[in-house]
């Protein structure tokens, strides 16, 4: 993949501002999941072993080892790959603003999505969105982050991530298993309403 | 102030507006093309050759076809620039009866509704380059690591299984049609114009002569009549009908002039496949 | 807020590594929405005044203003507040790696749309309808699905559901506030200049 020519891209990496370090820390930014050297090295049509001696280099850097002041972020070698997280030192004020403002309640808008994807699993943000009418991702991001839902696959056709509910969720629900989850018909309006729009329900 | 439909084309020549008909995204948009275009003369233009470009423009838009709601927004596009060519035909000077007064209002009503329609669309293409810019920023947003996420407050449970899913069945369940005009169902069924055509056909093939009005009077919905409407023109387009009205908005008689038998065969795609 | 004293805390930002700019460097990278000064302030325990002098400085420095090298991340203010993102510049590489497009295009009609809401809210699906000359309940649950409308209200005479931007519209576009829009009126004819039409036109 490192082959891949620089004509075929649009881009070069050394010649962006900042340079292949810099399209590193662009990707770095935006990677919820820790990612692969190989897939940086794919993404960035660089050498896998390069993308490997910046990574360290970066990584060092931001723990201040070169003398530079040490950063809030550090860049960790966790699991399968490489990600960006706020540096242990901080983990006190971090603590206090992940939990100010929070409460033990679900919204209702949380709440709905849940049994959206409860109902309609493994579905993508796309589809709870499309169904709820309202844009659901940082309702989904609070649904992960509190171990409702989890990522549980990709569509073939658009690569969107799906979702579905988890161990957790059926837990607290009191269920054993989702085919336990009751029935929708009885809560839906009257059969005559829906005759042709069955078809949508399904 | 009454200020003539003149005032925008002057407006529209000195700041070289123009509304290209590649991107067509509703009657106004149109409206305002066409009208740029043949400088706002609207006495001048003919409707029949403003159809001849609206159907030359659908037919070079893409290899889909077009289908009933872009053909139905034409209808508005048509019948406002009747009201437009209505209200220009008259005077602009001495107005002397409430009926021409009235008329005046309304275009001058109209004409100020173009023109802030117009700043809208400006408008708009700053939030489209705006929207551009941010494309290519991505933002961070990321699950939390486990560590963090166990210091939120656990999490107050009162849902049952029985809420969750009337919860679902309400989210599922079709939302009711929005208060006031809904117009969805221009949008909504399919309705094949090519099907309506052949309908058509086997009816005349069997009475050589009918009215327009005989050959909707079973359609049902208006979306149906919009279909044979648009059918007819399609057929005669293509030589198989032809039309007579013996006075302006008289009765519309439809004869048949086609083949006896066999397929009718359309030379437009028109909403096969892609009719939404 | 900034009164909080430090033995309450735990923490002194000051004496953290890095100090205060790393702190507000750790929080920033768990923060998945904007988040305005005052609440960083709160959670730093330090002066609204000094948090925003700190964000400037770290935008500046990721943008590489003091000569260091330009970051592949910047820090900018926009909807309610400071939040992370991958740099433009790196755009090309970043969406390479991303599969969730946000990218996707907005139609002309949808611009327009947005356009009449942003600056007539809260306004109705009627009222913009009006203004477009065609239906726009379509493009109006469009926007709503990506979270750039939603409902605000309800009209008290009519009984119908009032639509204004969101603070994700704002973000998105680049702007801190709906007095950021550019304005309408250059884009309408001055009265005198109709009055002068018309007269040349008699």
């Amino acid at each position: 993949m490192s082959e891949t020519r620089v004509d075929e891209l649009g881009f070069d990496v050394d010649e962006l501002p900042g340079g292949a370090a810099a399209a590193l820390e662009a990707v770095l930014m935006v990677a919820d999941e820790p990612v692969p050297a190989v897939r940086l090295a794919s993404v960035l049509a660089m050498p896998t072993e390069r993308v490997e001696e910046l990574l360290l280099a970066l990584a060092a850097q931001y723990r201040g080892d070169g003398g530079e002041r040490p950063r809030g972020f550090e860049l960790r070698h966790a699991g399968a790959g490489w990600r960006l997280y706020s540096a242990p030192a901080h983990a006190d004020v971090v603590g206090r603003f992940v939990v100010d403002g929070q409460t033990a309640r679900l919204t209702q808008a949380a709440l709905e999505t849940l049994a959206v994807v409860a109902y309609r699993q493994p579905v993508s943000r796309g589809q709870v969105s499309a169904v709820r009418g309202v844009n659901v991702d940082g309702v989904m991001r609070t649904l992960s982050t509190r171990g409702l839902v989890a990522e549980v696959g990709q569509d073939q056709a658009t690569g969107a991530v799906l979702y579905g509910t988890t161990g957790y969720f059926l837990e607290r629900m009191g269920l054993t298993s989702l085919d336990e989850l009751p029935a929708l018909a009885p809560h839906l309006p009257a059969l005559s309403e829906l005759a042709d729009l069955d078809e949508g329900l399904r | 102030m009454a200020t003539p439909p003149d005032a925008a084309d002057q407006r529209a020549g000195s700041h070289g507006f123009e509304v290209h008909l590649d991107v067509f995204s509703g009657p106004f948009d149109l409206l305002l093309g066409l009208i740029a275009k043949h400088r706002l003369d609207i006495t001048e233009v003919a409707l029949a050759q403003v159809t001849d470009e609206f159907l030359a423009y659908l037919r070079a838009a893409d290899g889909g076809g077009w289908d009933l709601s872009q053909a139905s927004e034409f209808l508005v596009v048509a019948a406002t620039l009747l009201d437009l060519k209505a209200a220009r035909l008259l005077p602009t000077g001495d107005v002397e009866d409430a009926e021409d007064l009235e008329l005046l209002e309304a275009r001058d009503l109209l004409f100020a509704r173009l023109l802030q329609y117009r700043a809208y669309k400006e408008i708009a293409a700053d939030l489209a380059e705006r929207w551009a810019v941010g494309a290519r920023s991505y933002p961070r947003a990321v699950s939390l690591e486990p560590h963090l996420a166990a210091l939120l407050p656990d999490l107050v449970w009162t849902l049952g299984p029985d809420g969750l899913a009337a919860l679902a069945a309400r989210a599922l369940a079709p939302r009711p049609a929005p208060p006031g005009v809904d117009l969805s169902h221009l949008h909504a069924p399919p309705v094949s114009v090519r099907e309506q055509a052949a309908v058509l056909a086997d009816r005349l093939r069997r009475h050589p002569s009918m009215s327009f009005r005989d050959l909707v009077a079973d359609a049902g919905e208006p979306i149906v009549v919009v279909a044979r409407f648009l059918a007819l023109l399609e057929l005669f387009r293509d030589g198989s009908v032809a039309f007579d009205q013996v006075v302006a908005l008289g009765e519309l008689s439809v004869r048949w002039t086609g083949t006896s038998d066999g397929e009718i065969e359309l030379t437009t795609d028109y909403d096969e496949g892609n009719a939404s």
